[in-house]
């Protein structure tokens, strides 16, 4: 058994798990916004900010950011185990990460409940 | 005697089968997606703030030959780390996991996610 | 070199094969402080290629089979000269070393009652050779050897045996009483050396295959612990007797095991026809490796070879079918593809008489102890010295090894020194230390290379070597080929003793170490050459133009090679077992 | 023509600081040669080259090593398999350190096959016979014992590369699954427990270099699927 502390699940079994379920979530919500944009060529503002009105899918739009932010960090924090062999730039970039991470989410909910 | 031991991993005299590629460009575009989320959230943002927010970003879109370029880069990323992610998933599902298989997969991924780089192309233009 | 360190052991045990782990792992569950010294990691010695299975009455396919009968077996093939209580010893303990085994995690395959799959071999028969062929042979597919191997390595993990992976031992270290006290270490990934000293070696070096062009062996079968005892003073026993596999794959040499025959493939020659029906009618394909041997010889000699040359003959598997050949020989279609182009599903397999075993060595009781002879012919123990597996003839082999024996050898006689050696740890069994002269010999050879400035490659000398022993003392042998043999050996140890070791570094010199090797090459062909020139008869592996029958008179002996005036005395054969009655000599037939 | 170009990577720590690739020319007489007979070849020239190698016929794992640029057993390599151009590049395995040319410390590799536990272990009396088990169960070990511990497959593995101390790699996880696929084996809690960090299992990416290089044409990226499966299925 290899003791980490800084990875999300606290065990890589749920790390596997999140990073899987998230990953759905974000594929759903891509085609979802992907798909809304090529059905609606010619989207105006009034159509546009009345979809995220709606509170379905200020929801869905939350759920989809806390995905991002949960299977970004598996992600990063892999790739920065992986590459980063010096302790302190790896924690200073995984730093940067969860900085970064944060300003994402509170500027999401800020798009999505703010105004 | 010398006793700083050399390694050999000279990344450019290994050959990486299309499975490896494939694996290490699904990394590379989570990255470029990460950091593509603040274009992602600067344009949801001024959309949703105001008609002339909107209107920047649709004008922006539609005229701003680098911000064309940034949505079709981010579009595809997102195509590959999109059809890369659904074979990842059919692997944990254990279809494919053999030398074959994951060869075709791979080559699949390749010829999808290309099809999905043209599209994008199409539709940013 | 009088700084060289020193490492202390209760017993140190050179060679890192299945003899080799199997006493070791007896050791390790003892508590003794000892150590498995091997030139290769472990899993990369030559029992990792035995393919067919380790045979041994467990009465798994016939629930009546009888230890006895594999006994008379193996006393039968070995032409009669194996020692009958050390073969009544591994027969009867045999089935206890296999299911430890199969405790241990050995993936055996299965019948479908559970119980481990058992395969026919050469030379096995039922009731004492009166029930027909017997189906003794325990196998993992045909990859019972690497089954085997990796499994006592993995059990030595689990009981913290101490490895010196890519260690060589050099030579042994006696005292002033003529006891083995230890040995001379060469670490190969630093090029340091050391004195290991031990109140018990163990030599489990394997065998020497490498004497010939033309081997099964792997490139480290190189009689290293033969050539020590030899160097050392110590005699080898029946060392003329080699057995050639019938079928090694013509032009690579690599084996293909017995267990082809067993499943049912057969030889055939040029003409399609299968030969063994002629030479042996009731075993056919089955009869003693020395049999089926001389018979393809024979087939190629009166012209009914196959290929451009006609030189040699076809192992027909094809019939078996796909589904047969990928669950019980996957290993050796996937071989025959490798080596011989050739995908026997489809086609047969061209097949040549190989060298492929020894069945001399350095002699033991049954216990692993070394032996030689005092002035009047009688056994006496060598102190300090063992040897198990290939490198022992305990003898258990005689003039002939039976296919799947040599496994079976392995696991009793290396487990017999462990429990043995435990025991006489136990005693405080204790030896009068080296003094600085007795390691100073011992060191003389390595010193003497690394001082070499000129002279023959390591290389030319052991492909000579090799050429000698492959024309000369090959499957039929004869007087005045022998002696010239002989002759050119005697002008080649000249040669060697004069040859160079171009590279002198220390780190991973595997020059230095082939150069150590071909020593122990010389030592174990001269010793070959001198005791088949000696031996004027015709017994099992040994076939002799000039003598072409069996000396029972005379011959019904075990040959003594003493390295000191390279003479050949003889020793009695045991024919006492201790609970069953004597195997009488008789014509062999099979 | 039948000189073949080979290229070997020398070092030797005595007397480099740096490794560098030697240029050899080898006249194969139009053979198809294995790669094994070729690097004796080379050695006949210059005795000082080292490398590794016993049985040359693919089953002892000894002569692990890289040529152009992919792993593999150069004992059963053909020329013919890797030779671009009428060159041969051979490189010792990627990711290990070099003690001598060819010939890599594989004391991490072994640390972590040692790490597995692997050898049988089996809390119930031993019976007076082997333990049976059918040959249903027998079979589910093919493709798992066959393993020959060449390092082939974990040095080409770009997450054992980065991680060699946490992650096992793909010939100790296949190791792993041999024994947690064992019928007879009953520590598989404890087997799994282990493999439960983010390291030690889940660092494959499903890159599958291991399967594409393994001279034994074993699966470890399968048995690592399958050990995941027995984690998730035991953890939820």
């Amino acid at each position: 058994m290899v003791t980490n502390i800084t990875n999300l699940g606290r065990s890589g079994l749920s790390d596997w798990l999140i990073q899987r379920v998230s990953a759905l979530v974000l594929a759903v919500y891509a085609l979802f916004v992907v798909g809304y944009l090529l059905f609606h060529p010619n989207l105006d503002y009034a159509t546009w900010s009345g979809l995220f009105a709606q509170t379905w899918m200020r929801i869905f739009s939350l759920l989809a950011f806390i995905s991002m932010a949960a299977h970004a960090w598996v992600g990063l924090w892999t790739i920065s185990t992986d590459y980063l062999k010096h302790t302190g730039a790896r924690f200073g970039f995984q730093a940067v990460v969860i900085l970064a991470i944060f300003v994402f989410l509170v500027w999401g909910v800020q798009v999505l409940w703010g105004a | 005697m010398n006793s700083k031991r050399p390694v050999n991993l000279d990344l450019s005299t290994i050959h990486f089968p299309l499975p490896a590629l494939t694996s290490i460009t699904h990394r590379v575009t989570g990255v470029i997606l990460f950091v593509g989320l603040i274009f992602g959230f600067w344009a949801l943002d001024a959309s949703l703030s105001s008609p002339e927010g909107f209107d920047a970003v649709r004008d922006a879109l539609a005229h701003n030959v680098l911000a064309k370029l940034i949505a079709w880069g981010l579009l595809s990323a997102l195509g590959f780390h999109f059809v890369a992610g659904i074979k990842h998933l059919l692997m944990d599902a254990g279809y494919g996991v053999d030398l074959e298989g994951g060869n075709r997969k791979a080559q699949i991924t390749v010829v999808i996610s290309a099809v999905l780089v043209v599209l994008a192309g199409v539709w940013v233009w | 070199m009088s700084t060289m360190r020193n490492l202390t052991f209760d017993a140190i045990i050179i060679g890192g094969g299945g003899s080799g782990l199997r006493a070791a792992l007896e050791l390790a569950k003892s508590g003794k402080k000892t150590a498995v010294l091997s030139k290769v990691f472990p899993t990369r010695s030559h029992t990792v290629s035995a393919q067919g299975g380790i045979t041994c009455a467990i009465a798994s396919a016939d629930p009546n089979d009888d230890w006895r009968w594999h006994m008379y077996d193996t006393v039968k093939g070995s032409d009669y000269i194996g020692d009958q209580d050390a073969i009544e010893y591994m027969c009867n303990e045999g089935p206890k070393a296999v299911f430890e085994l199969e405790h241990m995690g050995l993936p055996f395959s299965r019948f479908d009652n559970g119980r481990i799959y058992q395969r026919p071999f050469g030379g096995q028969s039922k009731d004492f050779g009166k029930g027909g062929q017997a189906a003794r042979t325990c196998a993992a597919a045909d990859r019972t050897g690497h089954a085997l191997l990796h499994t006592l390595y993995q059990n030595n993990l689990k009981n913290n045996t101490v490895f010196l992976d890519e260690w060589y031992a050099v030579d042994l270290v006696k005292n002033a009483n003529g006891d083995v006290v230890g040995c001379i270490a060469l670490c190969i990934e630093t090029g340091e050396v050391v004195h290991v000293k031990s109140k018990a070696t163990v030599l489990a070096t394997g065998g020497a295959g490498r004497i010939y062009a033309s081997t099964t062996n792997a490139l480290i079968n190189t009689g290293d612990g033969i050539g020590m005892a030899l160097r050392a003073g110590f005699p080898v026993q029946d060392i003329e007797m080699w057995q050639f596999h019938p079928t090694g794959i013509h032009g690579a040499g690599c084996l293909v095991t017995e267990g082809c025959r067993g499943e049912g493939g057969y030889l055939v020659n040029k003409d399609g026809e299968r030969f063994m029906e002629r030479y042996a009618p009731n075993a056919k394909d089955l009869a003693g490796r020395d049999v089926v041997a001389r018979a393809m010889v024979m087939e190629v000699l009166e012209g009914r070879g196959c290929g451009e040359n006609a030189d040699h003959v076809m192992l027909k598997l094809d019939h078996l079918g796909e589904e047969v050949l990928m669950k019980r020989l996957p290993g050796i279609v996937e071989l025959s593809k490798t080596f011989a182009h050739v995908d026997p599903v489809k086609a047969p397999i061209p097949v040549t008489p190989t060298c492929h075993y020894m069945m001399g060595g350095i002699p033991t009781n049954v216990h692993g102890q070394a032996l030689m002879q005092d002035g009047d012919g009688n056994d006496q123990i060598i102190n300090g010295l063992f040897a198990c597996g290939e490198a022992a003839c305990v003898s258990v082999h005689g003039a002939n090894r039976l296919g799947g024996n040599s496994l079976l050898d392995l696991v009793v006689f290396g487990r017999a020194a462990g429990i043995h050696i435990e025991k006489s740890l136990n005693e405080g069994v204790d030896y009068l230390d080296a003094t600085q002269s007795d390691v100073d010999q011992a060191m003389s050879r390595m010193a003497r290379w690394n001082e070499s400035s000129g002279g023959e490659s390591v290389h030319d000398l052991k492909t000579e070597l090799q050429n000698i022993m492959q024309n000369a003392f090959g499957v039929f042998r004869q007087e005045d080929n022998m002696q010239e043999g002989v002759k050119q050996l005697g002008e080649l140890r000249e040669r060697i003793g004069q040859a160079h070791l171009g590279d002198k570094s220390n780190a991973f010199n595997t020059a230095r170490v082939e150069a150590l090797e071909l020593d122990n090459l010389l030592e174990v062909a001269e010793a070959t050459a001198i005791a088949a020139l000696e031996r004027k008869e015709s017994r099992g592996a040994h076939s002799r133009y000039d003598y072409p029958d069996r000396d029972d008179v005379n011959w019904l002996k075990h040959s003594l090679f003493h390295p000191g005036d390279k003479t050949v005395t003889k020793r009695e054969v045991n024919f006492t077992p201790k609970t069953v009655d004597t195997f009488e000599p008789k014509i062999r037939t099979y | 023509m039948s000189n073949l170009q080979v290229s070997v990577y020398r070092y030797n720590p005595e007397t480099d600081s740096a490794p560098y690739m030697q240029e050899f020319q080898i006249d194969t007489q139009g053979r198809d040669l294995m790669v094994l007979n070729v690097l004796t070849m080379i050695k006949d020239q210059d005795s000082s080259l080292a490398f590794r190698r016993s049985c040359r016929e693919g089953v002892c794992g000894s002569d692990g090593m890289n040529m152009n640029g992919t792993n593999g057993l150069a004992c059963i390599t053909p020329i013919s398999d890797v030779v671009k151009d009428n060159k041969l590049v051979l490189r010792p395995l990627p990711g290990l350190p070099v003690m001598r040319d060819l010939v890599v410390d594989m004391n991490l590799f072994y640390k972590q096959y040692e790490r597995m536990q692997p050898y049988l272990q089996n809390d119930t009396a031993e019976p007076a016979i082997e333990r049976l088990q059918s040959p249903e169960d027998r079979d589910k070990l093919d493709g798992l014992y066959e393993c020959i511990l060449c390092a082939c497959c974990s040095t080409s593995c770009p997450s054992f590369w980065w991680n060699p101390d946490k992650f096992v790699g793909p010939a100790g996880l296949l190791q792993a699954y041999r024994f947690l696929a064992d019928s007879r084996d009953t520590a598989t809690s404890s087997r799994l427990a282990e493999l439960e960090d983010p390291f030690s299992l889940f660092r494959c990416r499903g890159i599958m270099n291991c399967v594409s290089v393994c001279p034994k044409g074993l699966n470890p990226t399968r048995a690592i699927g399958k050990i995941r499966e027995m984690l998730l299925s035991n953890a939820t």
